[in-house]
C-alpha cells in the first residue's frame, strides 16, 4: 500500500473504485492518459470522455456535465489545464459556481519541474498564481500519492471547483502511516527552534531532507506541508508560525509572483505576525536547460544544497 | 393546460416521456410548462417585443440595441412557439428544455419575454441597468431564465455540448439549444465544441444562429468570414437549415422540426437576420453594434405609448 | 490638449500619427474598436488587420508579425487579452521572446470595473495578477490619458512583450503640466506624514481624493502612483518607502491574490522595511450588482467614503 | 552552389526575386542555401535519419519515437527535397524559408537532419535529453533550425499565419511551412488561423499535416474524428491535397508543386502516416504515442552499427 506511485495512479485508481457505486462521477480527459485511467474507459465507458487536445471544450464540457448534475473530473496536463483554458475556467467554473451549483475537479499532472525533459512549455511555474488569482476555487497540492488519493473524497463531498495540482513523477511516501486532516489544510511534520520551512508539493521532500541535514548541526527547523492553497484553517496555521520568528517558503514556481509565498505575506500582514521571510522559489525566467529534477532545482537555487545554504544565510543575517 | 403543454405540436418525448435517473431530476409533477396554444400570434408577440426593446434601450443606452433587435423573433419562435418547455415558475425545473443564450450582450429583448412569462415582475423592467436592478446590460444566470455566465462570447456552445451529453447519458429526454452570434463563431472554442457534438452524435443540441451577418466593427465578411456557413457545419458532421430569421412562422416551423428530428446529428438552424432590425440608420449599417439611436428617433418609432 | 479623453484615444492617436513615417507598426485587432481606430482602418489598410473575435489567434498572429519585424500593438477588451489567451500569451510572447527578440503591445481596455454595466465577465480584477506571473512582460496601469498616451513612444523603443491596462472610461487628467518618468515607473504626488498611499490605475484618482479630505482633517497622506508594475525603479521607491509607517495598497482588482499588494510584499519583505500594510481592493467573490462605478466601489469597500473610512481605522490601529 | 541551390527545382521566386523592404531583412547576400541536387536519393536519407532517429532515441527513451517515427519523409522532402531554402550558418537568414514545427514532440528526426546540414555538431546527437546538452525531449528554438517554441500544441499555425501576413506584406518573397498533429488540429485555435488565412488569401502558407490518424490515447478517429479532413479544409477555403506521407519522391513532388501554385488560397498537404513507423509493436497500435520499444528490439532494428 505505501508502495510510492504516481500522485495520479492513486487518485485515478480511488475514482474507478467510487464509479461503479456513485453513478454520479463523470471523468473527461483531453487525450492525456495513464495505465488506471485505462481501466476507467474500458469499466465506464458511459461516463468517461476524452475530449480530444481541446482544453477549452474540456472546461466547458465538464461545466455542462456538472450543471446537470455531475460529480466531474477533468483531467489534462497541469500547464494546459491551467493556461490553455484559463478564461474559461474563470467563466464557467468560477463565475458561474457562484450561482449554480455545481461540482468540478481539475486533475492537472506536471507540476513545478515534473516534465524535466519537456522543457518549459511542459513545466509550470504559474498554476498556483493562476489559480489563486480565482474565487471560489479550492485548490491542493498534494507532497505524495497518499494525499493526493485522499484528495477523490474530498472533491466528492464538496461541491465547487477545484484544482488539484500534481507531480508527475513518483515521489517517496511522506504519510506513512497517519493521513494528515484535509480540514485544516496543512500538517506540521515537525516543530522547530525559531525557524519554520513551509513547502507544498515536491518541495515538503526538499524540506524534509534540510531539515533533516539542519538537525546534523544541532539546529532544528520546523516544517510544514501546506497543501491546501485556499481554504486552510487560518487560526490554526496562524498559531503555528507564533512560534516562529523565521518563515522559509518553498515552493516549485515563481516566487514574488502570486504563488504560495504572497499567500502567506498577505496572512502575516493581516495578522500581524513578526515574521522575517525567505521566499525559496524559481526566478522570474524561463529555462531551457536540461538536467535531472534535482540538477535543475540546484540551478534554479531550490535544490537541497542550494537552498540549505540560503536558509544558513537567511538564519545568519 | 399543462399536459396540453407538454403535447403541443413540436414537442417530441422519445420514449415513454419520463424516466427515472439517479438522484436528482425525476419527474416531480411541480412544472408549469408555458408552451403556448396556437392562438399565440407570433408575428404580433414579435412586435410588442421589438417596442418594448426598444423601449428598455430608450431607458438604458448601455444595452445593446442593434443585437438585440437581430434575436427577437428567434426567441419568441422559442418561447412562444411551443419549441422549448420550461417552467417560469421554477427556472431550473429538470424537466426543462435548456436554451443557453451564448450571445448574452444581444439578448436584452428577453427581458420583456422573460417577465411577460412570469419569471420575474414586469416593473424590473423599469429599472434596467440601474443600481440595485438584476437586469444589466448583459445578462446572468442572477436573472430567473438564463443558465449561464455571459458577456464572453464563445463559452455558451461548449457548455451546451457539455449538457447535452449529460443529459443523453442520464437518459433525459430533454434538449439544448444555444443561440450564438455569428462572429462569436469565430472562437476557435466554438469549433472544438462543434466536432464533439459531431463525435458523440448529439441529436439532443441545437445550435442558433443569430446570422445577421455583422460583428463588432464591420460586415463579418469583412473581418473574418464563414463564407458558407451552412457548408462548413456540414463538413463538420452537423445537420444544418437556414431560414429567415424574422419570420416567427418560419422559424416557429423549422425549429419544431429540427427538435423533433433525431439522426443522431447535431443541429444548426442559421437565421438570416439583419442587425437593428426595424430602426432607421442601424439596418445594413456595419457598425450598429455601437451605435445607439438618438432618443428622438426612439421616440418617433415607439410614439407615445411605448412605456405602457 | 488636457481635456480628459479616453485612454485608448490618446494612445491610439499617437500609433496612429506614427505609422505614416514607422513603417514597422502593424495593429491588430480582435473585433474591438475606438473611434481613432477607424482613421487606422482606414489610414493604413496594409497595417491594420481585425483577427475577427478571436482571442488566441490575435496574439499567434501577433507574435508571428513580430518575429517578421513589426512592432506589433494588439488590442482588445482586458478580460479577453489577457485571460482567454493566456496560454498563447506564455507561450508565444513571454516563452518566445525569451530566444528570439519581438515587440508585441497588449492593450487591454476595461481596467477593473470600467466595464460597469457589463458584469464580471467584462470586469477584470485577476489581469495584473496574471501578467505579473509571466516573466519578461513589462506592465503598464496607467491612471489618466496622458499617461496612456506617453506609453506610445516606451513601446516603440523597447523590445519584448509588454501589458498596457487601460481604462475603458474617460477619467479626469491628472499629469497636467508634468509627464511623469517612465523610467522611474511611478509618481509622487505628494508626500505624507506616516502613511502612503500607493494606488495604480483608476484607485490613484480615489487615493487623490482621499487625501485631499485628510489633509483637510489635518493629516498629510503620501501618494504615488504606481503604473509599471514590472520594472520600476526599486531603489528610488524604496527610499520613499522608507520615509514611512505606514503603507496602503489601492487597486481595483482582487487583493491578496498576486496582484500590486503581492508584488509590494515581496519589495518590503526583500528590503527589510518596517511597513505596516493595509491592501485595500475587491475581495474574493464575483459580484453581479449593478450600480455606477463609485457606488460598485463603494460597496466593494474601494469607494472614496468607503476607503477613507478603512485607511482612518488603520491609522488609528 | 549558392546561386544553383536557390534556382533549384521547386523554389519559385515571384517577381525578380529579391525586393528591398524596410529597415530589416534586406538580402544581403549571406545566406548559404543548402537545397539539394537531384543526386540525392531521398528515400536512402529517410532510411537514414530514421536510423538515426531509432539511435537517439535508444539513448535518450524520453524522446517521443513513435511521433517522430511518423513524420521523417516529411521533413527530408522538405529539408533535402529542394523545397526549402535555409542556411546553416544562419538559421534566421532573412531569405530562408520559414518553418514552424509545431508538433515539436514528433520531430526528434530533425536533431539528425539538424546536424547533417550542419546547423550544430553532430556530436550533440550523443547527448540528446543529457544533462548540460541543448537538445530536449522537445525541441525549442535554444537549438538552430527551430523557429518557435514547441511542447504546447497549437499554436504553429497562428503564429505561421501571423508570419506569412507579415512576409506578404514586406513583400518579402519568402513562403511559410507548419508541420502539425492531427490531432493537434483539435485544438480551436487552429481553426481560427485557418479562417484567418484564408480571408487574408496567403498562399503563402503551407500546413503539412503529419495524419497518423493517431492522438495521444487513441486512434484519432475514436477521440474525436476529423472524418473528411480534407472536405473540413476545403469547405474553409483551403487548397488542399493528399499524399503517401512516407513516400518522399511523392512528397517532394506535392510540395514542390504546392510551393509554386499561388492561387490565394492558403494550402494544406495532408500526409497519410503511420505513427511509429517501422516499428513492430508500434505501427497500427493505438497508445503507440506513449510506447516506447524495448531495448532488445531497437538493437534488433539497428543491427550493431547503429551508432556509426
Ligand atoms: C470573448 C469575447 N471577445 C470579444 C468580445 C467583445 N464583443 C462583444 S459583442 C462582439 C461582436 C459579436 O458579434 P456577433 O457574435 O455576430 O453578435 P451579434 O452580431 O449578434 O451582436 C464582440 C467582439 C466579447 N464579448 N467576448
Ligand atoms: C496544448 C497541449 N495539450 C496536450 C498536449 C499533450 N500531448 C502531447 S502529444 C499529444 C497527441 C498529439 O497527437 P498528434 O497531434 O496527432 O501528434 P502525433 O500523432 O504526430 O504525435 C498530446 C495530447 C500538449 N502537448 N499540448
Ligand atoms: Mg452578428
Ligand atoms: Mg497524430
Amino acid at each position: 500500500m505505501n508502495k510510492p506511485r504516481a500522485m495520479r495512479d492513486e487518485l485515478l485508481e480511488n475514482i474507478w473504485r467510487a464509479m461503479d457505486s456513485n453513478k454520479e462521477i463523470f471523468f473527461v480527459s483531453a487525450d492525456f492518459g495513464s495505465p488506471v485511467l485505462d481501466r476507467i474507459r474500458s469499466d465506464y465507458p458511459e461516463r468517461f470522455v476524452n475530449v480530444g487536445v481541446a482544453e477549452q471544450n474540456l472546461i466547458n464540457v465538464s461545466a455542462g456535465l456538472a450543471l446537470e448534475g455531475f460529480q466531474v473530473f477533468a483531467y489534462a496536463i497541469a500547464p494546459f489545464i491551467t493556461m490553455r483554458c484559463f478564461e474559461q475556467i474563470r467563466v464557467s467554473l468560477a463565475l458561474l459556481s457562484e450561482v449554480r451549483q455545481m461540482n468540478v475537479n481539475l486533475i492537472g499532472v506536471g507540476a513545478g519541474y515534473s516534465y524535466v525533459m519537456s522543457g518549459p512549455t511542459h513545466q509550470c511555474y504559474e498554476d498556483i498564481t493562476l489559480m489563486r488569482s480565482l474565487p471560489n476555487f479550492q485548490i491542493f497540492s498534494p507532497a505524495d500519492h497518499k494525499v493526493a488519493g485522499l484528495l477523490f473524497q474530498h472533491c466528492v463531498d464538496h461541491s465547487g471547483p477545484k484544482y488539484l495540482r500534481l507531480d508527475a513523477q513518483v515521489l517517496p511516501t511522506i504519510y506513512e502511516d497517519a493521513a494528515p486532516s484535509l480540514k485544516k489544510g496543512f500538517h506540521v511534520h515537525q516543530a522547530g527552534d525559531t525557524t519554520c520551512v513551509m513547502a507544498t508539493g515536491y518541495m515538503l521532500h526538499t524540506a524534509l531532507e534540510i531539515a533533516a541535514s539542519f538537525r546534523q548541526q544541532g539546529i532544528e527547523l520546523g516544517v510544514i506541508d501546506l497543501f491546501d492553497l485556499a481554504r486552510f484553517d487560518q487560526t490554526e496555521l496562524i498559531a503555528e508560525l507564533q512560534e516562529y520568528t523565521h518563515l522559509v517558503t518553498m515552493e516549485e514556481g515563481f516566487h514574488g509572483r502570486g504563488g504560495m509565498d504572497s499567500l502567506l505575506f498577505e496572512l502575516i500582514a493581516r495578522h500581524d505576525l513578526d515574521l522575517r521571510m525567505l521566499n525559496l522559489g524559481i526566478d522570474g525566467k524561463y529555462r531551457f536547460e536540461l538536467g535531472s529534477r534535482v540538477e535543475l532545482h540546484e540551478k534554479a537555487g531550490i535544490g537541497p544544497v542550494a537552498a540549505a545554504k540560503r536558509i544558513s544565510a537567511f538564519l545568519e543575517r | 393546460m399543462r399536459e396540453a403543454a407538454r403535447l403541443a405540436p413540436g414537442i417530441h418525448l422519445p420514449g415513454d416521456g419520463f424516466i427515472s435517473f439517479f438522484g436528482f431530476g425525476q419527474f416531480q409533477g411541480s412544472g408549469y410548462s408555458v408552451v403556448i396554444a396556437n392562438s399565440i400570434n407570433l408575428s404580433d408577440k414579435a412586435h410588442w417585443v421589438w417596442r418594448e426593446t426598444l423601449a428598455i434601450h430608450r431607458r438604458a443606452p448601455e444595452t445593446r440595441i442593434a443585437s438585440s433587435l437581430s434575436s427577437i423573433e428567434i426567441f419568441v419562435a422559442l418561447y412562444y412557439g411551443g419549441i422549448l418547455e420550461f417552467d417560469p415558475q421554477e427556472p431550473f425545473w429538470d424537466m426543462r428544455d435548456r436554451c443557453v443564450i451564448s450571445k448574452g450582450h444581444g439578448s436584452i429583448c428577453m427581458y420583456p419575454i422573460l417577465a411577460e412569462l412570469g419569471y420575474f415582475p414586469r416593473s424590473e423592467l423599469q429599472r434596467v441597468c440601474q443600481t440595485g436592478s438584476f437586469l444589466g446590460g448583459i445578462p446572468d444566470p442572477v436573472i430567473p431564465g438564463y443558465e449561464t455566465i455571459n458577456g464572453s462570447l464563445g463559452h455558451g456552445l461548449g457548455v451546451a455540448t457539455g449538457m447535452a451529453l449529460g443529459l443523453r447519458r442520464k437518459k433525459h429526454p430533454r434538449s439544448v439549444f444555444v443561440v450564438c452570434g455569428d462572429g462569436e463563431l469565430h472562437e476557435g472554442a466554438n469549433w472544438e465544441a462543434i466536432m464533439f457534438a459531431t463525435q458523440h452524435g448529439l441529436d439532443n443540441l441545437h445550435l442558433i444562429v443569430d446570422d445577421n451577418k455583422t460583428a463588432m466593427l464591420d460586415y463579418t465578411d469583412n473581418i473574418l468570414s464563414h463564407q458558407d456557413l451552412a457548408a462548413r457545419l456540414e463538413a463538420f458532421g452537423w445537420q444544418t437549415v437556414r431560414c429567415d430569421g424574422h419570420d416567427t412562422d418560419a422559424l416557429q416551423t423549422v425549429l419544431s422540426q429540427m427538435k423533433s428530428t433525431n439522426s443522431g446529428q447535431p443541429k444548426a438552424l442559421l437565421a438570416s437576420t439583419i442587425k437593428g432590425r426595424g430602426v432607421p440608420g442601424l439596418e445594413n449599417q456595419p457598425l450598429a453594434h455601437i451605435l445607439n439611436p438618438k432618443r428622438e428617433l426612439l421616440d418617433s418609432l415607439l410614439g407615445d405609448s411605448s412605456d405602457e
